[in-house]
């Protein structure tokens, strides 16, 4: 896949109208991502019940096409999940948008699948690779409660 | 010499990139390299190699004396005084931390005041915040005006008594605008303060004359100038680089080394510390020579046509945002597109072969200043043409074409 | 690969010096560069140049992907943990001067002792000299013995509860000494002291691993390592570049910048302000092939039999005397002649093509102690042969036979 | 001239057996000299006697036989001159030993010119360019009543 590949309808669509956007009321976690270089920025909210299952998800930022993409689909795609998912999911989605062609997960669908690999253009620019990657590395670091804002520079 | 046929000098436009031809557009960032630097750089390797300085073999004194006729070209070329005044550095960054801490020790204290500009880039602030962090000085900004201009006035409104130093950029690597700097400077020092300029960007672009501006300071980057990656030029008063303690320590700069105590070099040994930058040194001459070669009237009448076709066809271009309207401008075209991220549109023009810049370009204050996260940029070199900035506009349609399915 | 072929792939011995064939003895000052690495610069300048890091275009993102390599290949050549533990200087005394200045700022207050040794090299002495001079630290010095030779018992003797970091050469660029690092770091360790390592005669010729080392800091110097002048290297454990604030201020090391604060970006990032030598840095991968293609144990063997030898024919020349006869030794040869000054031998020995290094070798504290104010220094490099080393010999008596007329 | 021609019978003799060495009583004049990049040093003293004439000159020093024979002959060809006199001489040394191939100055002798002249092979080697002149450097100072010490750097 080349780069402009990348801008196909699923990217533009999620880029242009992101979903879950905005911070919600009860959230009980939240993490930063910021890209130094590009000045991407990401600010996720999450509510986990008693079994760290994500209730809810959101998140506020501001970036390119493929980082408000790749947020939105990952919100998306995560709420409902238990922790242990989330972290099978995140490493499976890193493993692909760095070197895999493809991903093997039982926890997705096809079609989120397709959303994922939709990102994977980036391969090789690490520029865009931290664009893709930025609310991904957040999230993790929500889940470890870090207190450190997370760079991906 | 025929200005447009000087892209045949750079060896990087005979291959395509990618199945494009290149059009560059970043050379703010870093200019290509003429092939007669880059020959210079393989037979001096092949040929000619060693150290500079410390031996007395044919070698090392034939390597010397290069190494010596480059600070005389340079200093030349920007008319400085006398050649002593030109350090070589490992870059403009590292020319503005030189004086940062070396007049910061000497001449800042608690509550004095630097006075720099909105427009500046990282390089000529972090330096700065150091003596903040460490010595409790104040740092103000002159601010812009709606165009993305500095005026005399908005510098002069900064001045206060506890302002010991200016340090501002000739011309913006954002707007483009150019600093009315011999004003400021004459300013500044009929109240004593002395200027450090910033050229990174005048000096690919502009007639540098150091008598003439009567800066105390001036600090070039020689990869924007056609020159080698890993070295810049300090140029420095004399009086002050007598004045100012040693930067860097280490070999070919000391006098007398006891145990108890050291002595520093002669000027201009005493700010070049360790093994120089010897082969790009020497090659810098060819930059030189090959600016002159060019001259700089030639160079800049051509870079202004392609300034104004540039700014003519955005502005056409409904949706294109041009970042900054100044009085001068110079070699740079920032602009935004409404709902297209500037990383998008650079990742987008790369795949036409366009060349340009996305981000901040280091320069954070100002973008927040202007309410933004980043902007694109198109930079221009002396290699440049019409058709690149034709291409530019193409591909920017091509962009929004994309971008609005 | 044979190494008897090696010169081969050096261009310069193609060429006569001043019609004589170059015998070159001055590798401990910069080493000739093999020409796949030359090649690597022409190319990368003619074909694939661009700044790195900053710009998306595909240019720039190739170039950053070969910026990032090297630093992947120099972390795997002195086995570091870790590629962030790599930082690019323009030179071994940058890496020291980095490592004494944000040290010092930070951990080193009145009265504090820095433990040096009599070997150092002025680019591990005047950095700390600073120091003393700003902030009243005190500087020792490990005396060498009679072999010129440093033993852990004499830097033991000189660590008392005040030491607060240890800095020593690893391979003498005089007496060609090889300190027994790996001893003087554990038990400075087991003091809780920390330990640089000046590591630029040694990253030429012996095996590096930073792990089995264990030392905090260890800095090198490319060009003399078979790459292009203009770039040096600083590893350090990432504990110590997290914990130690950043040294120059710019471009690229940041993370957030407003007007009244600024962040820094992550490792390794936080140390390379400003645009870095892009070329030069690409180009040393190229050394570093080499390098693995030679064998780093070839490479000892080679040496170790050329020194030997060196030194058994020097010996045999009387009124030729060696100085330093250490337990281990690589690489160099420094001598003297009673009554023919080292410049004036070595000025004689460059008239037959045979260049060596006459001077202090910016180690002023060594000759001192020694009672000398200068000596004369034949290093070896990969490249050099036994025949080198006669050619030397030839010449040295050449020049006794000039002195005694 | 090469380099090794440099090394004549006049340079050798003054480089091995220099003369007018060792401090003199009444000197009322000195300047040191040095070379930080070759440690080559020289110590010069003077007594100018009320006309500024040199009455006697002597130097102390170490280093090369190239700056030990320049001071040696220095010393032996400027005893007698007066300020004037010594000035024009210095120039026209620096000139030569900088770019010119010969001396022209009514003020000195054939031989004395000739002597001088052996250290015109030093041009075009900045290093040693400055052991010739590191002792002539000191005395324009001790004329001069510097405080400071030369460098030749
Ligand atoms: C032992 C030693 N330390 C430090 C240096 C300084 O290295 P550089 O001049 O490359 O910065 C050198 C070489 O000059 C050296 O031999
Ligand atoms: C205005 C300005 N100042 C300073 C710099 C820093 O120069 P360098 O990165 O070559 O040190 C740059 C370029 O990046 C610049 O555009």
């Amino acid at each position: 896949m080349n780069l402009k590949e990348l801008y196909q309808e699923i990217i533009l669509d999620h880029g242009k109208n992101p979903r879950n956007v905005g911070k919600f009321e009860n959230f009980n976690k939240d993490a930063k991502g910021h890209n130094p270089l590009c000045g991407d920025k990401v600010h996720l909210f999450l509510k986990l019940d008693e079994n760290k299952k994500i209730n809810d998800i959101s998140f506020e930022g501001e970036g390119c096409a493929i980082s408000m993409a790749s947020a939105s689909i990952m919100t998306d795609l995560m709420k409902g999940k238990n922790e242990t998912e989330v972290k099978e999911i995140i490493s499976k989605f890193l493993d692909m948008i760095k070197e895999k062609d493809d991903i093997k997960s039982e926890l997705l669908k096809d079609d989120e699948k397709m959303k994922l690999m939709s990102l994977g253009g980036v391969k090789n620019y690490p520029m865009r690779v931290k664009c893709a990657t930025l609310s991904w590395h957040a999230l993790t670091s929500a889940l470890e409660d870090f207190q450190k804002e997370v760079t991906t520079e | 010499m025929n200005i447009d046929n000087i892209k045949k000098e750079f060896p990087i436009f005979d291959s395509k990139i990618q199945n494009n031809d290149l059009v560059y557009l970043d050379s703010a960032n870093s200019s290509q390299k003429p092939l007669v630097v880059i020959n210079r750089i393989y037979d001096f390797y092949t040929k000619e190699f060693s150290n500079v300085g410390r031996s007395v073999h044919y070698l090392s004194v034939a390597a010397t004396n290069l190494y010596e006729n480059t600070r005389s070209s340079v200093k030349t070329y920007i008319n400085a005084k006398d050649k002593n005044e030109i350090v070589f550095t490992k870059g403009a960054t590292e020319a503005i931390n030189l004086v940062a801490n070396t007049f910061g020790q000497k001449f800042l204290k608690k509550d004095d005041e630097v006075l720099l500009t909105e427009l500046e880039h990282h390089s000529n602030y972090v330096p700065w915040h150091y003596l903040r962090k460490s010595k409790g000085i104040k740092i103000k900004f002159a601010e812009i005006d709606e165009h993305g201009d500095i005026s005399l006035e908005s510098v002069e409104k900064q001045i206060t008594k506890k302002t010991k130093i200016i340090a501002l950029t000739h011309l913006s690597n954002v707007t483009g605008a150019i600093l009315p700097i011999k004003e400021i400077i004459e300013l500044a020092h009929s109240k004593g303060i002395p200027v450090l300029v910033d050229g990174c960007q005048s000096a690919p672009h502009m007639k540098m004359d150091m008598q003439d501006l009567d800066c105390d300071f001036y600090a070039i980057s020689c990869h924007k100038m056609y020159g080698p990656t890993g070295l810049g030029v300090l140029y420095a008063k004399k009086k002050w680089l007598e004045d100012l303690p040693p930067y860097q320590g280490g070999g070919g700069m000391i006098s007398d080394v006891k145990k108890n105590d050291i002595t520093y070099g002669e000027l201009p040994n005493k700010f070049e510390a360790g093994t120089m930058a010897t082969a790009q040194v020497i090659a810098f001459d060819e930059s030189i020579k090959f600016l002159n070669r060019v001259g700089v009237d030639n160079l800049i009448e051509h870079e202004n046509d392609l300034l104004q076709y540039g700014e003519e066809i955005l502005r056409k271009n409904n949706s294109v945002k041009l970042i900054g309207n100044p009085k001068k401008k110079g070699a740079v075209l920032s602009f935004t597109i409404d709902g297209i991220h500037p990383h998008d549109i650079a990742t987008i023009l790369d795949e036409d072969g366009v060349a340009i810049r996305a981000g901040h370009h280091c320069c954070q204050i100002l973008h927040d200043k202007l309410g933004l996260t980043a902007s694109a940029r198109a930079s221009l070199g002396i290699y440049n043409t019409k058709d690149d900035l034709d291409k530019l506009n193409e591909s920017i349609n091509n962009c929004k074409k994309i971008f609005s399915r």
